[in-house]
C-alpha cells in the first residue's frame, strides 16, 4: 500500500483529527515507573458492578493504557497507569443482560469526577462551611478510633450510622461491626423508597423484598403507578424484558397499561395510559378484582385461590364499577374491559410501586394489587411475579431521622439532607451530632456537615459485589475485583472499618481480612418467611396535607431518569442529557397540564412558585399535556444545596417541601401525599434549558392557512 | 461484496430512556458543553431521541424516535461540502474528515435530519475527566463539524480482528455503542448487503419505513412503527 | 528625436492641419495625432480602427473553457470520491465552473490584447505635450526629413508650431 | 464645445484631488475608527471561538451570511448596469458610469470576505481554491460556495478591469494639469497615455468586449449566490425561481445603492452640474420598475408555496408572515414595496429627495429579505423536534456595522484620489450634444432657405 493509499484510508476512516485538547503531560517533570504491566493501545474487559442505583446491574468494563497525573509519595509527577474507558453492560448477567441504563454509563464518570475528594481531611471552617485541610490517613483513622473510644464507656448506642441501600457485604460488615460495638443497626436511607410495597410482599407473599416481574413471558401488563421501565425496582432487567414483551414473543404482542396521575416514561410507552385520582389506586385494583370475581372470568388454569385474595373476597362487594367510577374516575366501562382483558390474555401480571404506594394509604394499595395478582395466578407463575432468592436482606426502614440522637454518626454514601423533607428536622438533628464523619467520595447536602471524611475508593477502584433483590427470577450474586488502580489517595471503606475496629481501646475482632474478604464471603440465606394471614383492609380515603381548597394541586415528586434520588446529579453527562419526555437539561421544572397552565396564565418556562404547607420553591413551568389538571410534579434530582461544580445550587428540590406525612400502617414517609398552591412568580430562577423545539411532530395542524 | 452497515429501530421496543445517547457521548468524545451553552442551543447530541406529544388529556400519547445520522445514500450533506471533508465510503457510510472540516456548515443546513453538530468552542474536559476520553476516537477541535459515524472506529476494529483471525466479519460482529446499550434491543445494526443478516431481516418488517423517505435521501436507517392495542 | 507639432483648439482645425500634411505628401503613417478624448466623429481619429481583438477574446474564452473542462475532470478523477451519490465527473456543476472561466478568459485576453495594442504600459512619452491635457489637440510629425515643409503645412491653420 | 466648457468640466472635477478640506480628514478618521473595531471584533471571535456568535444549532447560518448576499447584491449596481447602459449606448449614462463600478469593485470585496468570516476555521479558507490543498485532495467542484468561489472572482476581476480601464485617459489628463508628487504618481498610473487614435479605439473596443462578457457574468453571479440556498433541501430554500429572483433583487438594492451613492457625490463634491436630476428620475424609474418585479418575484415564491400546502415549507411561510418573523415581514414588504412604489410612481415625489429615501427603504428592505430567507427556513426544518430560535450577539453586530463603514471609507477615498466622473466619456457626451445641436441648427437654416 503507498502512501497515497494510506492517506486515502486515513482520511475515509474519518476519526482522524489532532488530540491537542486531552491535556498532553509533556509539561510534567516526574514520570514514574508503571507499577503494572501495560500493553499500550489494546482494550482490556474486566466485570464490575454499577453503583448508579440499587438494582446491581453487572458493567463489562473497558480498560486501557493512559497518563495519570497523580502524587506518589508526596511528589506531582504523571504515570502510565490502565484506566476505566466505557461502561456496557454485561452479557452473562441476568440483570443487565448486556444493556445498561444512562445512569450506569454516566456512573463512570463518578471516578473521574474533577470535584471527587482525593484524600481524608478534616473540617477548619465552622459547620457547613465547606472548609476543610487535608490530613494522613493514619490522622484521620486515630481522630475516629479516639471519637468511638470515647463512646466506650456505656454510651455505644449513641454511634449511628447511616448508608445508602446496598445489597452487598458491605452492609453485613457494617451490621456486624455495629453489633459487636453495641451500637443500633445500620440506618439505610432511601429516598422515595418502597418499604411499603415490600412490606405488602412480606405480608401476602411472606415475602420482604421487590418482586421480579416476568414481563418476558407476560401478555397483559397492569402496572400502578411502577416506572417499570423509567427508575423504579430494577429498569435495566425489566426494559430488557419489556422489549421481548413487546416483540420477543412468536405472533404475540404484550399489552401494557398504566394507571398513574403523571406519565412517566412507562406510562408513555402503555398502550393504555388511564389516569387515576391519587390515593385510588388501590380502588382500581379491587374494582377490578370484583368485576373478575363477580362475572365469572376467573380463569381455571390461575388455580386455587389463594390467602391473599381470599382475604378480600368477602369485602370486594364494595368496589363495584360504579363506585370504583364514583371514587378513582375512570369510566365503569372502561373499567370492564380492562378485567376482561386481565382475565382473558394470559399470563397477565399486575405491579405497584412508585406514588400509588407513597400515600397514607399505601400499604391498602400494595396490598390490593397483591390480592389481583393472586386473583389472576400471576404469583410464582410463568409471566408473573417472582421472589428472587437469596437476596441481602432489607433492613427495614422506619422514621429513624428525626429522633437522631447520636454522638458519634458515620454516613456512608447517604444524602439526608437533601433526601429527607425539611420538615423532619434533619438538619437540625445533624447539627445536635457532635461528630460527623462520612466516607463518601464527593461534598455533599450532608457531608459538608462533617468533620472528618474518609473518601472511599469509587467502585471502579474497589472490590465490590451485589446480590439483587429483583431483576432475575433466579438467585444472582455478582462479585468483582478493582478494574483499576485508585486514582487519588483513597481507601476501601471496608478496610477503613477493619481497621479501626482493631484499634479500638477494646478491638473488635471482624471475621474479614479485608474489603476484598468481605466481597467474596458468602452470606447466610435469609429464612424464606411464612405469609402472615391476610386483613381485608377497607378502603380509607387518603389523606393528604394541605387543604384542598387552599392548596388545590396534588404535588408529585418523581425520580427523574437521570439522577434517580439525586445521587447522580453531579455527572455532566447526567446532566447535559435531554430527559426523555421534556427534553429539559441542566434544569429542574414544574410540570403542568395545558390547560391548568392557561387558566393561571402561566406560560412555558415562567418562574412559578410552589407553596405546600411546609415551604415554598421556585422553578420553570413545563407545560406538560400528560399530566391531570389538579396535578403538578416536579423531578427530583437537581436542588442540591452543595454537590460539585456541575449541581451545585442548581435547580429546586421538590422533597424539600413535602409534609412529614406517612403511611398509617407502615409509618414510612407518603411523599405523594402532599398538596401545594402554584402563582407565577418573577423568575429568578434558572432558565429552562430545553433541547427539543416543539411538542408536537404537526404544530398548528388545525389552524387553517 | 463491500458491506453496507445499516441499523434498524424498532420504536415499538424503544422506551426512550436515553441509554443510547449517554453510551454515544462515552464512546465518541463528544463534549459537555454545560448550561450557558446548552441554552444557546448548542448541546451536542449525535444520538437524540425525539419525543411527540399526541392528544389531550387523558387521551395523550407520547411517541419517542432515536434520530442519528441516517447514513444516507443520497446524503444532501456530502455534495455540498467544498472541501470533501463531508464524503461517502464505500461500505456506505457516510465520512465527516474532521481535519478536512473548515466550519462552513453548508452540510448542517443540508440535513433535513438535523443531526449534524458544530463546535462552537475548543472542547474542554476538567482533569481527570479527560481520562475517560476513548483513544479510539479524535477529539474534534474548535470549528468544525462532527456526526454520528456509526462508531465506525468499532467497525474499523471489528474488520482488523477478523482479517487477523482470517475470516469474514459475521453479523453481529460489529455494534455501534447505541446498539450495545440498548437494554430493550430497540437497535439492530449490522451489513444490509448480506440479506441473512438480522438488520436486513428486521428492515424488511412491514412496519419499517425510512424517516422522511420523500426527500430522496435514502437513508440506511430503517424505523419499525409502533403498534397499539386498545 | 526631433518633432515639429502645432496644438490645435477644435477638431476642424486639426482635421485642416492633417489635410494640409497630407498634401504636402506626408503619408499618415508618419502624421502623430493625440488628443484628450476620441473624437470619433472626425476623420482624423478614424485611422487604426481596424483590430483582432474581437477574436483574440473569443480564443481566450476557448482556452478558458478549455482548462476548465480539463481541471473539473483531472481533479475529480485525481481522486474519485463519491458524495451525495453523484457521478465522480458530474457535468452540471462543472459546467458552472466552465463557464466562468470561459468568460474569464475572454476578459483577461481582451485586457491583454488591448494593452498591448496600444503599446502600453510604457514609460513617459517622449514625444508629448501637456498642453492636450488642457484640451488641445496635436498633429505633427516625428523626426521630420523635411522640417520646412511640415511647418508650412502645420502652420496653414495658423498656430504657432513647436519643436522638440 | 468650447474650450472653456471643457477648462471649467476639467476644473470641477479634478477639484476634489487637488484641494482637502478638513471634513474630509474628519470623516476618515471616523470611518477608519469603526472599520479597525470591527476587525478587532472578527479577530475576537477567531480568538475566543465561533461560539462567540448568537449561531446555534440548527440554524448555522444568519447575520453573515445575510451580509454576504445583501453585499454580493449591491455590487450589482455598477458593472451591470453601466455594462448595459453603454451596449444600449445611452448618453445619460457617461456620469453615472464610473461611480457606479466603484461600487461594484467595493461591494464584491466585502462581500467576498464574509464566507471567511464566517468560517468556522477562517484560517484554512484557502482550502476553497482550486489547489490540492492537504492529503493531496482538491477542492469538490460540485460544491456550490466553490462555484461562488470561480463566480465572484470572475465577476471582481472583470469589474475592476472594467473600472480602471477607462480611468487611464483620466489619470493622463491629471498627469498633464498637475506639478510634483502628484504629477509622478498620476503619470505611473497613466501608464504613458498619449491619446492617439490608435489607443482611442482600442480602448473602446476592449470596452465593447468587456461589456458584453460582463453583463452574463454578473447575472450568473447572483444566481450562484442563490445557489448556495437552493440546492439544499431545505424548506422554501429548494426552489427553481431562486436564481432570478436573487438577480432581480441584487439590481434592485444595487440601483438603491447607486443612487444614494450620487446623491452623495452630488451633494459633497458639489457635482449639481454633472448628475442632474434627470439622472436621479431615470434610475429613480428603473428602481421602480425592479421594485414592481421584486414584487411578483415574492408574490410567485409566496403563493406557489401556500397554495401547494406542503407541509414544512407551509410551516416556514407561518412563520415569517404569522409567527415569530412576521413583523420584519411586513417591515420588508412596506420597504420594498409600499414606500418606493408611492413615491417613485409619482412624477412629483420622484425629486432627488424621494429617490433618496426611497433607496434607502430598499437598502433595508432587502436586507432584510435576506435575512428572511436564511434564517426561518432553517430554524423550522422539517423535525420540530429540532426547531430553533436565533438572536445575533454583539460581534455579528458590529461586525456588520463595519462593513457598511468600511464601504464609505472605501468610497470616500476612491472619490478623493481619482475623478469620480470619467472626464473624458463627459466631454465625449458634450461633444457629440454640441455637434447635435450644430447639425440642428444648421438644418433649420437649410429649410428656412425659399
Amino acid at each position: 500500500m503507498d502512501r497515497r493509499d494510506f492517506i486515502k484510508l486515513t482520511a475515509i476512516s474519518g476519526t482522524s483529527a489532532t488530540l491537542a485538547s486531552c491535556g498532553t503531560p509533556e509539561h510534567q517533570l516526574i514520570r514514574f515507573v508503571p507499577d503494572e504491566d501495560l500493553v499500550p493501545g489494546v482494550a482490556e474487559w474486566k466485570p464490575s458492578v454499577c453503583p448508579a442505583c440499587s438494582a446491581g446491574c453487572a458493567v463489562n468494563v473497558r480498560v486501557m493504557d493512559a497518563d495519570v497525573d497523580t502524587v506518589r509519595n508526596g511528589q506531582a509527577g504523571v504515570v502510565a497507569m490502565s484506566v476505566a474507558k466505557k461502561l456496557e453492560g454485561l452479557a452473562k448477567d441476568p440483570i443487565s443482560q448486556g444493556g445498561l441504563c444512562a445512569r450506569g454509563q454516566a456512573s463512570i464518570q463518578i471516578t473521574y469526577h474533577p470535584d471527587r475528594l482525593t484524600q481524608p481531611m478534616k473540617r477548619s471552617g465552622p459547620r457547613g462551611s465547606g472548609l476543610f485541610t487535608p490530613v494522613s490517613w493514619d490522622e484521620a483513622i486515630a481522630e475516629l478510633v479516639s471519637r468511638l473510644d470515647a463512646l466506650a464507656a456505656g454510651d455505644q448506642k449513641s454511634l449511628a450510622y447511616i448508608t445508602r441501600p446496598r445489597r452487598s457485604r458491605r452492609l453485613a460488615l457494617v451490621s456486624e461491626f455495629l453489633r459487636r460495638f453495641g451500637a443500633p443497626a445500620p440506618i439505610a436511607f432511601e429516598v422515595m423508597g418502597d418499604a411499603v410495597v415490600r412490606r405488602a410482599n412480606a405480608i401476602s407473599f411472606g415475602r420482604h423484598q421487590l418482586p421480579t416481574i416476568d414481563l418476558a413471558r407476560s401478555r397483559f401488563v397492569i402496572s400502578f403507578g411502577a416506572d417499570l421501565l423509567g427508575t423504579w425496582n430494577s429498569p435495566v432487567a425489566q426494559s430488557a424484558a419489556y422489549g421481548v414483551m413487546r416483540q420477543g414473543q412468536t405472533k404475540l404482542r404484550g399489552k401494557l397499561v398504566q394507571i398513574e396521575s403523571r406519565m412517566s416514561l412507562t406510562g408513555a410507552n402503555a398502550d393504555e395510559w388511564v389516569p387515576a385520582k391519587p390515593g385510588t389506586e388501590g380502588v382500581v385494583a379491587l374494582g377490578l378484582a370484583h368485576a373478575i370475581v363477580a362475572n365469572k372470568l376467573r380463569p381455571a388454569a390461575a388455580g386455587r385461590a389463594t390467602a391473599a385474595i381470599e382475604g378480600w373476597s368477602g369485602g370486594l362487594a364494595d368496589y363495584a364499577p360504579d363506585r370504583v367510577e364514583r371514587i378513582t374516575g375512570i369510566p365503569a366501562k372502561r373499567l370492564e374491559r380492562l378485567a376482561r382483558e386481565l382475565a382473558e390474555f394470559r399470563p397477565a401480571v399486575a405491579v405497584v410501586g412508585g406514588a400509588p404506594a407513597a400515600q397514607t394509604n399505601g400499604l391498602f394499595t400494595a396490598l390490593a394489587v397483591n390480592a389481583l395478582n393472586d386473583l389472576v395466578g400471576a404469583v410464582e407463575q410463568p409471566g408473573g411475579i417472582f421472589f428472587t432468592p437469596g437476596a441481602e436482606p432489607t433492613p427495614a426502614v422506619a422514621q429513624p431521622l428525626q429522633n437522631l440522637s447520636a454522638k458519634v454518626l458515620l454516613v456512608d454514601d447517604a444524602n439526608p439532607v437533601f433526601g429527607a423533607p425539611k420538615a423532619t428536622k434533619i438538619l437540625e438533628a445533624l447539627a445536635s451530632v457532635p461528630f460527623i464523619a462520612s466516607f463518601g467520595s464527593f461534598i455533599d447536602d450532608t457531608s459538608v456537615l462533617a468533620d472528618l471524611m474518609l473518601p472511599d475508593h469509587s467502585f471502579l477502584e474497589s472490590w465490590v459485589d451485589t446480590t439483587p433483590e429483583s431483576g432475575a427470577i433466579e438467585g444472582v450474586k455478582t462479585v468483582a475485583g478493582p478494574v483499576m488502580k485508585p486514582l487519588h489517595q483513597t481507601r476501601a471503606t471496608a478496610d477503613v472499618l477493619i481497621e479501626v475496629a482493631g484499634k479500638l481501646k477494646s478491638p473488635i475482632a471482624l471475621p474479614w481480612k479485608n474489603a476484598e474478604d468481605v466481597a467474596k464471603s458468602a452470606q447466610e440465606q435469609p429464612a424464606v418467611g411464612r405469609r402472615t394471614d391476610v386483613r381485608a383492609m377497607a378502603y380509607a380515603e387518603p389523606n393528604f396535607d394541605g387543604d384542598a381548597s387552599q392548596f388545590p394541586f396534588h404535588f408529585l415528586p418523581y425520580k427523574s431518569l437521570q439522577f434517580g434520588d439525586g445521587s447522580t446529579a453531579h455527572l455532566p453527562w447526567l446532566q447535559e442529557m435531554p430527559d426523555p419526555l421534556t427534553s429539559a437539561m441542566w434544569s429542574s421544572w414544574v410540570e403542568i397540564n395545558p390547560q391548568t397552565a392557561e387558566r393561571l396564565q402561566i406560560a412555558q418556562g415562567d418562574v412559578v412558585e410552589v407553596t405546600s404547607t411546609q415551604g415554598s420553591l421556585r422553578a420553570p413551568a413545563m407545560i406538560f399535556p400528560g399530566i391531570a389538571p389538579d396535578v403538578v410534579a416536579m423531578p427530583v434530582g437537581n436542588g442540591h444545596e452543595v454537590f460539585t461544580r456541575y449541581a451545585s445550587g442548581r435547580g429546586a428540590n421538590p422533597l424539600a417541601i413535602l409534609a412529614p406525612v406517612t403511611d398509617v400502617e407502615t409509618g414510612s414517609l407518603a411523599w405523594a401525599a402532599t398538596r401545594v398552591k402554584i402563582a407565577r412568580a418573577g423568575g429568578d430562577a434558572r432558565p429552562l434549558i430545553m433541547f427539543a423545539g416543539e411538542l408536537r411532530e404537526h404544530p398548528h395542524e388545525g389552524e387553517g392557512r | 461484496m463491500p458491506h453496507k452497515w445499516g441499523m434498524a429501530v424498532d420504536l415499538d421496543k424503544c422506551t426512550g430512556c436515553g441509554a443510547c445517547v449517554t453510551a454515544c457521548h462515552a464512546e465518541n468524545n463528544i463534549p459537555i458543553v454545560g448550561p450557558a451553552q446548552a441554552a444557546r442551543g448548542r448541546a451536542m447530541h449525535w444520538l437524540r431521541v425525539e419525543r411527540y406529544w399526541e392528544g389531550e388529556f387523558p387521551d395523550v400519547r407520547l411517541k419517542f424516535r432515536p434520530v442519528m445520522c441516517q447514513q444516507c445514500d443520497a446524503a444532501p450533506c456530502e455534495p455540498v461540502c467544498p472541501t470533501y471533508a463531508s464524503h461517502h465510503t464505500d461500505d456506505g457510510l457516510n465520512a465527516q474528515v474532521y481535519n478536512r472540516c473548515i466550519g462552513t456548515r453548508y452540510c448542517a443546513n443540508a440535513c433535513p435530519y438535523n443531526v449534524r453538530f458544530f463546535d462552537f468552542f475548543h472542547p474542554q474536559w476538567p482533569k481527570p475527566l479527560h481520562l475517560q476520553l476513548n483513544p479510539d476516537v479524535s477529539v474534534r477541535e474548535v470549528g468544525v463539524m462532527e456526526k454520528c459515524t456509526f462508531c465506525v472506529q468499532r467497525i474499523k476494529a471489528a474488520g482488523i480482528d477478523a482479517k487477523a483471525a482470517k475470516r469474514e466479519l459475521k453479523d453481529g460482529d460489529v455494534q455501534p455503542a447505541c446498539v450495545q446499550s440498548c437494554a430493550s434491543r430497540a437497535l439492530v445494526f449490522g451489513d444490509l448487503n448480506d440479506p441473512e443478516s438480522e438488520v436486513s431481516r428486521i428492515s424488511r418488517s412491514p412496519r419499517g419505513g425510512k424517516l422522511l423517505e420523500e426527500l430522496g435521501t435514502r437513508p440506511n436507517v430503517t424505523y419499525l412503527e409502533r403498534q397499539t392495542q386498545v | 528625436m526631433s518633432a515639429i507639432y502645432g496644438l490645435y483648439a477644435t477638431p476642424q482645425a486639426a482635421q485642416h492641419a492633417v489635410d494640409g500634411l497630407r498634401a504636402a505628401g506626408i503619408g499618415d503613417a508618419r502624421i502623430t495625432i493625440m488628443s484628450s478624448e476620441p473624437f470619433e466623429e472626425h476623420e482624423f481619429a478614424q485611422r487604426d480602427r481596424a483590430t483582432w481583438m474581437g477574436w483574440i477574446a473569443l480564443g481566450g474564452a476557448i482556452v478558458g473553457l478549455t482548462f476548465a473542462t480539463w481541471l473539473t475532470r483531472m481533479t475529480e478523477l485525481a481522486w474519485p470520491l463519491p458524495t451525495g451519490n453523484m457521478p465522480i465527473v458530474a457535468w452540471w456543476p462543472n459546467l458552472i465552473v466552465m463557464f466562468e472561466l470561459t468568460m474569464l478568459g475572454g476578459i483577461l485576453a481582451a485586457v491583454a490584447t488591448m494593452l498591448v495594442a496600444a503599446s502600453l504600459p510604457r514609460r513617459r512619452p517622449a514625444f508629448y505635450d501637456t498642453a492636450v491635457g488642457e484640451g488641445r489637440i496635436l498633429v505633427g510629425v516625428e523626426n521630420p526629413t523635411d522640417a520646412a515643409v511640415v511647418e508650412r503645412a502645420l502652420s496653414a491653420a495658423g498656430v504657432d508650431v513647436r519643436r522638440l | 464645445m468650447s474650450e472653456a466648457t471643457a477648462r471649467k468640466m476639467s476644473d470641477d472635477l479634478l477639484r476634489p484631488l487637488l484641494q482637502t478640506s478638513w471634513r474630509f480628514y474628519l470623516l476618515v478618521a471616523f470611518l477608519g475608527a469603526i472599520v479597525l473595531t470591527g476587525l478587532c471584533t472578527w479577530a475576537y471571535q477567531v480568538y475566543m471561538g465561533f461560539g462567540m456568535t448568537g449561531i446555534n444549532m440548527p440554524i448555522y447560518w444568519a447575520f453573515y451570511i445575510t451580509n454576504f448576499v445583501f453585499w454580493i447584491g449591491i455590487s450589482h449596481a455598477g458593472t451591470l448596469i453601466s455594462a448595459i447602459l453603454r451596449l444600449v449606448n445611452a448618453g445619460w449614462r457617461r456620469p453615472v458610469t464610473r461611480c457606479a463600478e466603484v461600487i461594484t469593485a467595493f461591494a464584491l470585496m466585502i462581500g467576498a470576505l464574509f464566507p471567511i468570516i464566517h468560517l468556522g476555521r477562517p484560517w484554512l479558507f484557502f482550502w476553497l481554491t482550486p489547489y490540492p490543498s492537504n492529503r493531496m485532495i482538491w477542492p469538490n467542484f460540485r460544491s456550490p460556495l466553490v462555484w461562488d468561489f470561480f463566480a465572484i472572482s470572475t465577476y471582481l476581476t472583470g469589474s475592476v478591469l472594467f473600472l480602471v480601464l477607462p480611468m487611464i485617459p483620466d489619470f493622463a489628463l491629471v498627469r498633464d494639469r498637475t506639478a510634483g508628487v502628484r504629477r509622478k504618481v498620476y503619470g505611473v498610473l497613466a501608464l504613458g497615455w498619449q491619446g492617439t487614435p490608435r489607443q482611442w479605439h482600442r480602448l473602446e473596443s476592449a470596452m465593447q468586449i468587456m461589456a458584453i462578457a460582463i453583463i452574463p457574468v454578473a447575472v450568473s453571479v447572483h444566481t450562484i449566490v442563490s445557489f448556495d440556498f437552493s440546492m439544499a433541501p431545505v424548506p422554501m430554500w429548494h426552489s427553481t425561481m431562486f436564481g432570478p429572483y436573487f438577480v432581480a433583487g441584487a439590481i434592485f438594492s444595487g440601483i438603491a445603492g447607486l443612487i444614494i451613492a450620487m446623491a452623495a457625490l452630488r451633494k459633497f463634491l458639489h457635482l449639481e452640474d454633472y448628475l442632474h436630476p434627470i439622472h436621479f428620475q431615470n434610475l429613480g424609474k428603473l428602481l421602480l420598475m425592479m421594485s414592481l418585479l421584486w414584487t411578483y418575484f415574492v408574490f410567485a415564491e409566496r403563493l406557489t408555496i401556500w397554495y401547494g400546502n406542503e407541509s414544512a415549507e407551509v410551516r416556514v411561510l407561518r412563520v415569517t408572515q404569522k409567527g415569530s418573523f412576521a413583523p420584519l415581514y411586513w417591515t420588508m414588504v412596506v420597504c420594498n414595496f409600499v414606500v418606493p412604489f408611492t413615491i417613485l410612481s409619482l412624477r412629483r415625489l420622484r425629486t432627488i429627495a424621494g429617490c433618496v429615501i426611497a433607496s434607502f427603504c430598499v437598502c433595508i428592505g432587502m436586507w432584510l429579505e435576506r435575512f428572511l430567507i436564511v434564517v426561518p427556513s432553517l430554524g423550522h426544518k422539517y423535525l420540530p423536534y429540532t426547531w430553533g430560535q436565533y438572536r445575533p450577539r454583539p460581534v455579528e453586530i458590529i461586525i456588520t456595522i463595519a462593513t457598511f463603514a468600511a464601504m464609505t471609507l472605501l468610497y470616500t477615498l476612491f472619490s478623493k484620489f481619482v475623478p469620480i466622473i470619467s472626464i473624458w466619456e463627459l466631454k465625449v457626451g458634450e461633444h457629440a450634444v454640441h455637434e447635435a445641436r450644430l447639425q440642428r441648427a444648421e438644418h433649420a437654416i437649410g429649410e428656412a432657405r425659399p
